[in-house]
């Protein structure tokens, strides 16, 4: 016997006669708010805010305990949490945290912004018309399997060793993955909504706007996020090459200084400041991003 | 695949029961030393039966890295990365026992736009990266002038560009820098992009010498197997003799080494320059070595290393003995 | 206002069931701009073993909504619903699967239901048939017209095999005849397997022509308006006067019930 | 007036009169075969591999004419055509050209099936486990824009120079992007399908297995494409680091010693090369299962 | 077998047309595992000027596949089809943007037909109420019921005012009352715009009720195997007697033509 029963907040026989509106009220109130609308705090606490803490609490107590237990006890290996915070609070003191962080996602974001409006597009112009595609698709894919390295020796010699060439850097590999990402996107849209968009007289750019672009957004939005991923690590190799004291010193430029001086305790800062940047910006550009588009359309709602 | 040298000779016997030794080193010139007995054998002579296996490294942090996961037992490396190395292991994973060459850094500027040491202030001028070698020689150059620059941004009177060595002639003919201070043969590069060289580095330094390569083994390979790294410090000490001697041949076999590891051989114009500025040495020049690591800390860039024990020279002294060379100094920082 | 029709006692497990489904002062409200909006308020209905109940109703008034609720796709904000067994749900929006042919998506409902492979194929052959779409096995969704995707869903949920079927306008998208030879065919498995029907339509006469019983909800908040017993003995036929008599009668209430509320 | 109007192959006005079956069939066959079906090799040719032909042939011809007409005279800044052809040339000749590109590709290929196979159940966890999901998303997110260099440093430490350390680098390059485009794949399926599913009893792993993968192959595929370009950037960076001779040389190798020895012309060797090997792979392994994905749900056919 | 009714001279651009719409000697045929299937034969059909012409059929038998081609969203294997104007074409499958609200989606339609922004949300509220749905406005369609969805469709596709409106099975989702009452809407909305309509149903008395001239399409292939002129005076009524006997007539001849190609 499959059953489904549900207990009102209000004296729990009380399912059987209806009229206890209140109760009912409350009832639904309770049920309702959980698959939308705003959510209290506990809840988006326990929801949102407890999982990732206990995740990472979780890597932490696993890293203390192999440095602790002396499974791991070459700092060369594994660095101990601790020696990681102090040279975090060392930065921090310095008042350098917050710059190397801003320098990188700043020129990030901006790149990343840059790369946006050449690769949507493209993306469109690969995505519907066929010569493109056929022209220039394999060759787009090809591009996006490119290290970033392999451009950083043309783009400073063409460039210069500047911000103009740290840019390139990033839409050489971002430009391409946002691109794929909304013609993949648009390859999914059901074509359904195209014929719609065809009989009400949305044809050329108007249907480009008005239906294919709206249809493909989710698929657009899982490629930007890729397209950040893109963005980001190309940042970081460039920062890798040169750091212009001009320029400021990013987050890429710590983690070979790290390197450079033989400093794991350095190495993990940088990897874990690229790893808060990354997570960070995911939960609060892309993750709401998405979970607004997929709402919107009513595909948050799990059967 | 080693068809032109590495032939184990017949009937000879493995050292120490070990099957291969295996040595870092990276496809440099300022590496002549192993390209050199590479090239020539002279590695695999030493060695007899035991295979002499290669490693060739782009930059020292992943030498250190390579040798810190055992994956290279012997390597040649420059000093920087390996007092940061040993300092940052607390001292635990390598050690100098002896080295290679001295000299080979240029500051090789503009000449448009710099026309005497005075003209640097003002200027752009890379180094290869924060805190190396020549980074910390070029801030205590630069100290020495009066100058104030900043360490870690290097923003001040010079504006001291780190950039990779890879990248430094792209950027100069792009006219991003004026100048680079930086070692061979990056710096003959410069010269053949058309820049002057305003200042040997060996003019610095008493004797006109300094440490530019060492050679450093891990503390457990050292330990467990002595008699695999005299093989390799006498033929170290060999084909530094043997270079000394043939100096045009050694250069051709370290072009030919350099081109098999790279699939490039360096043009003349650059190699003939880089060759020439390159002093090779048996001697580890430890008192230059605790100099560098003194200005680096002037310069903010190091916390006061203990350097103590970063050299064993025993080995190395054994075999000068042998050959009735004089011994080498450790500076007081050798192992107690 | 409400009629509530208890049919026998509860079932403890043991016992034959003695009900196919059983639904208890349910309430649903969806959330909505101007705050919960409530969709379907205290409906108590229960479906006997072997019955079949069509549910009538204004387009909007919930007949899906509670559907989907005794297929336990959602849950109800008040009240309770138990099933015997997990029903079968025929959508009114097809929901095959794009992914499969037309006969991959029948055998697929066989192979959650345990059909051996050997069999599967045969049985999705046979069902095809039952629908007249004999020849659609290979064909993909995209492919097929909207009856044809109509009449596949309905093998697929024929063949869950479930005590309980479920069907959303099932029929909509039929031609006439089409639609009468399906009627046929249901009201035959229907009596040979002793299965319990909850069939949702908007064709009155097709309500009275298949059910034993028509219960018809009103909108805004949708509440079981009145019940028919169907005393006409089957076989019907749709042309029948009983059947045309009973409908109108039923589309007259229908009608009161949507003036009633004004614009719906 | 809107007017479509098909010409028959076979006697232009005979529209008007129906029966002619032989043009007719001619005319039906012309007009399907675009759609659907087997293409002879002509139109194979012209839709296909003309386009990109033209693509390629037009860039050379800009570089050649950029160095002929000495717009670009430097041959440090840009090596001339025949140059790179010279080099690509000489390393066929001493036959190490399938060399640099079979030690890459099947390390990356390898790499990449191990990323897979970690990928995607991981992805699928986190699409369908609500704690899972909150607990790693935004870490897996986080991890996706770490550039693969970080890593280096901590797997050639643990795991020596060898090829682990070059899969480890790859996986954990690819892992995160491939689980990322499962879930976002997961996230677009529409509703109906997981509730249809579950009324036919496909809940918990079958469920998964029969109707969510299915339901989310096209962007699962879209994020493998993406996984792919991952895997291979990746590979890049840790074959970039060491050249052993035991492993053997990668072009991310290549590409390093172009730019170790400053020779423009060895650089665009590797960047050709790391260009065709992933043009190639897209051609050969993603657009097909693109297509073959797309075509089997109706998506194909444009509206 | 194929009855061809010619109806003008063909239009040359400056005179008013002549047809709204004209079929000739149309077939199309699909690619399907054994070769090519042919799905409509030889189809010549004119729709007049103000014209309402409704298509009756078997399911399967191709009254969609000829809407989209009429529709300029396919091209005919064979034959020509020329329209006055681009059609509004209301989907089967209701094929309204998830991404937007109900409302928007008609203001779409009149935002591509150059509607200027000041009047759109009005005409919209219009429509929407119109049928029979005022209130409807900001809800997204995964918030519509499946009636409810279909006329949001027919408001979007009035929303164009084309002057060949082509509607496959619009009513098919609603309760014989709302259906009645759009019935009327519509016929007020021909008759006062002089629009032409193609009109798809299943519903051979909804067909009598609506059109001027009825056409029944066979199956397998799809030919034009028989049509009627109503010449009952409009207002009808779908409960009229000379509704009735017509589509009794009709019927039958549908039942005749399934039963011809047998299995279907
Ligand atoms: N997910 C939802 N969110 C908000 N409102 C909803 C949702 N689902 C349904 N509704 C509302 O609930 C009401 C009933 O919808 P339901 O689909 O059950 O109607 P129905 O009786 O099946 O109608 P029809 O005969 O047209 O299919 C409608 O007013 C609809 O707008
Ligand atoms: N894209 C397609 N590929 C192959 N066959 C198709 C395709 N579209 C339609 N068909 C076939 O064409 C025939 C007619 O389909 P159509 O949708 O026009 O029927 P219909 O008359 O609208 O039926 P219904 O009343 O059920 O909606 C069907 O047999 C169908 O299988
Ligand atoms: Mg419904
Ligand atoms: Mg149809």
């Amino acid at each position: 016997m499959a059953s489904t029963d549900t207990t009102r907040p209000a004296g729990g026989a009380g399912a059987k006669d209806g009229g206890d509106l209140a109760g009912l009220e409350a009832g639904l109130d309770a049920l309702e708010s959980v698959q939308q609308g705003r959510k209290p705090f506990r809840q988006t606490f326990v929801e949102k805010i407890l999982p990732p803490a206990v995740a990472v609490l979780l890597v932490l107590a696993v890293w203390q305990a192999l440095v602790s237990f002396e499974i791991v006890d070459d700092p060369t290996k594994l660095p101990a949490p601790s020696d990681v915070w102090e040279v975090l609070h060392q930065a921090w003191l310095q008042g350098e945290l917050l710059g190397y962080i801003w320098t990188s996602v700043s020129r990030g974001l901006l790149g990343f912004c840059f790369a946006l409006v050449i690769g949507t597009p493209l993306g469109l112009m690969v995505a519907r018309v066929k010569f493109v595609r056929a022209a220039i698709g394999p060759i787009l894919s090809g591009l996006q399997s490119l290290p970033s390295v392999a451009w950083v020796p043309p783009a400073v010699i063409w460039l210069g060793l500047n911000n103009s060439m740290m840019y390139a850097v990033i839409l050489l590999g971002a430009v391409p993955s946002i691109a794929n990402g909304l013609v993949s996107g648009v390859d999914q849209v059901s074509p359904i909504f195209l014929r719609a968009g065809r009989t009400l007289g949305a044809t050329g750019l108007r249907g480009t706007w008005h239906i294919v672009l709206p249809a493909a957004l989710p698929g657009y939005v899982a490629g930007l996020k890729q397209g950040w991923a893109f963005s980001w690590r190309s940042l970081m190799a460039a920062e890798i090459i040169a750091s212009f004291p001009d320029l400021g010193v990013g987050l890429g430029q710590l983690l070979e200084n790290g390197r450079n001086a033989s400093d794991m305790a350095m190495v993990f800062e940088a990897i874990l400041l690229i790893l808060v940047v990354g997570i960070a910006i995911d939960l609060l550009i892309f993750s709401p991003l998405e979970r607004w588009v997929l709402r919107s359309r009513g595909l948050l709602v799990r059967g | 695949k080693d068809d032109d040298t590495a032939k184990i000779a017949a009937g000879a016997e493995k050292i120490d029961g070990l099957d291969s030794v295996r040595i870092g080193y990276f496809g440099n010139i300022t590496h002549a030393t192993p390209l050199v007995a590479n090239q020539k054998g002279f590695f695999q002579k030493a060695l007899g039966a035991t295979e002499a296996k290669y490693a060739v490294f782009n930059a020292g942090p992943s030498e250190i890295e390579a040798l810190n996961s055992g994956s290279v037992d012997i390597g040649w490396i420059g000093p920087s990365p390996a007092v940061n190395g040993y300092a940052k292991s607390g001292g635990k994973n390598l050690r100098i026992i002896g080295g290679s060459a001295s000299g080979g850094v240029k500051l090789v500027v503009n000449p448009d736009r710099i026309k005497s040491l005075k003209d640097v202030k003002g200027k752009r001028i890379a180094t290869p990266q924060l805190g190396n070698t020549q980074d910390v020689a070029f801030l205590n150059w630069i100290a020495e002038q009066g100058w104030k620059v900043d360490a870690q941004s290097g923003k001040g009177d010079v504006t001291v560009v780190r950039s990779d060595n890879k990248v430094t002639p792209d950027a100069y003919r792009s006219g991003s820098l004026d100048g680079a201070w930086v070692p061979e043969p990056t710096a003959s590069k410069l010269v053949a992009e058309g820049g002057k060289v305003l200042l040997d580095e060996s003019t610095l330094w008493p004797d006109e010498k300094f440490v530019i390569t060492n050679i450093i083994v891990s503390q457990k390979f050292l330990e467990e197997h002595p008699k695999a790294v005299e093989a390799v410090l006498k033929a170290s000490v060999d084909t530094n003799e043997w270079i000394t001697a043939n100096p045009d041949e050694a250069k051709t076999a370290a072009n030919a080494q350099l081109e098999k590891d790279s699939g490039k051989a360096l043009p003349a114009d650059v190699l003939d320059p880089a060759w020439e500025s390159i002093r090779l040495t048996d001697d580890p020049l430890a008192a230059t070595l605790d100099a560098q690591a003194e200005h680096a800390v002037k310069a903010g860039l190091l916390d006061q290393p203990d350097l103590n024990g970063i050299y064993d020279l025993t080995l190395l002294n054994k075999v000068l003995k042998a050959k009735g060379k004089p011994a080498v100094d450790d500076a007081g920082l050798g192992v107690e | 206002m409400a009629t509530t029709t208890t049919l026998a006692k509860a079932a403890d497990g043991t016992e034959p069931a003695a009900y196919a489904a059983r639904i208890e002062h349910v309430s649903k409200s969806f959330a909505g701009p101007a705050g919960q909006q409530l969709v379907l308020d205290d409906i108590t209905l229960d479906v006997a073993p072997g019955e079949f109940v069509t549910l009538l109703g204004a387009s909007g008034c919930g007949k899906s909504t509670l559907l989907n609720l005794v297929a336990g796709l959602d849950r109800p904000s008040a009240g309770g619903i138990s099933t015997d067994g997990r029903p079968a749900l025929m959508f009114q929006e097809h929901a095959l699967f794009p992914w499969l042919t037309a006969g991959k998506n029948i055998e697929l409902a066989l192979r959650l239901r345990g059909v051996p492979k050997s069999e599967r194929r045969d049985k999705a052959e046979e069902l095809l048939e039952l629908v007249r779409l004999k020849g659609a096995y290979g064909k993909r969704v995209h492919e097929l017209s909207g009856g044809m995707r109509q009449r596949v869903a309905m093998a697929r949920a024929l063949a869950q095999e479930s005590k309980l079927l479920l069907m959303d306008e099932p029929f909509a998208a039929l031609d006439a005849i089409t639609r009468d030879v399906l009627h046929d065919e249901l009201t035959r498995i229907w009596r040979e397997t002793k299965l319990s029907v909850l069939f949702v339509t908007h064709n009155v006469r097709e309500a009275v022509r298949l059910a034993e019983r028509v219960v018809l909800l009103s909108s805004r908040p949708g509440r079981v308006a009145r019940q028919w017993t169907v005393g006409i003995p089957q076989p019907r036929r749709i042309e029948d006067t009983a059947v045309a008599e009973l409908s109108v009668e039923i589309t007259e209430e229908l009608r009161g019930e949507i003036r009633r509320h004004g614009q719906h």
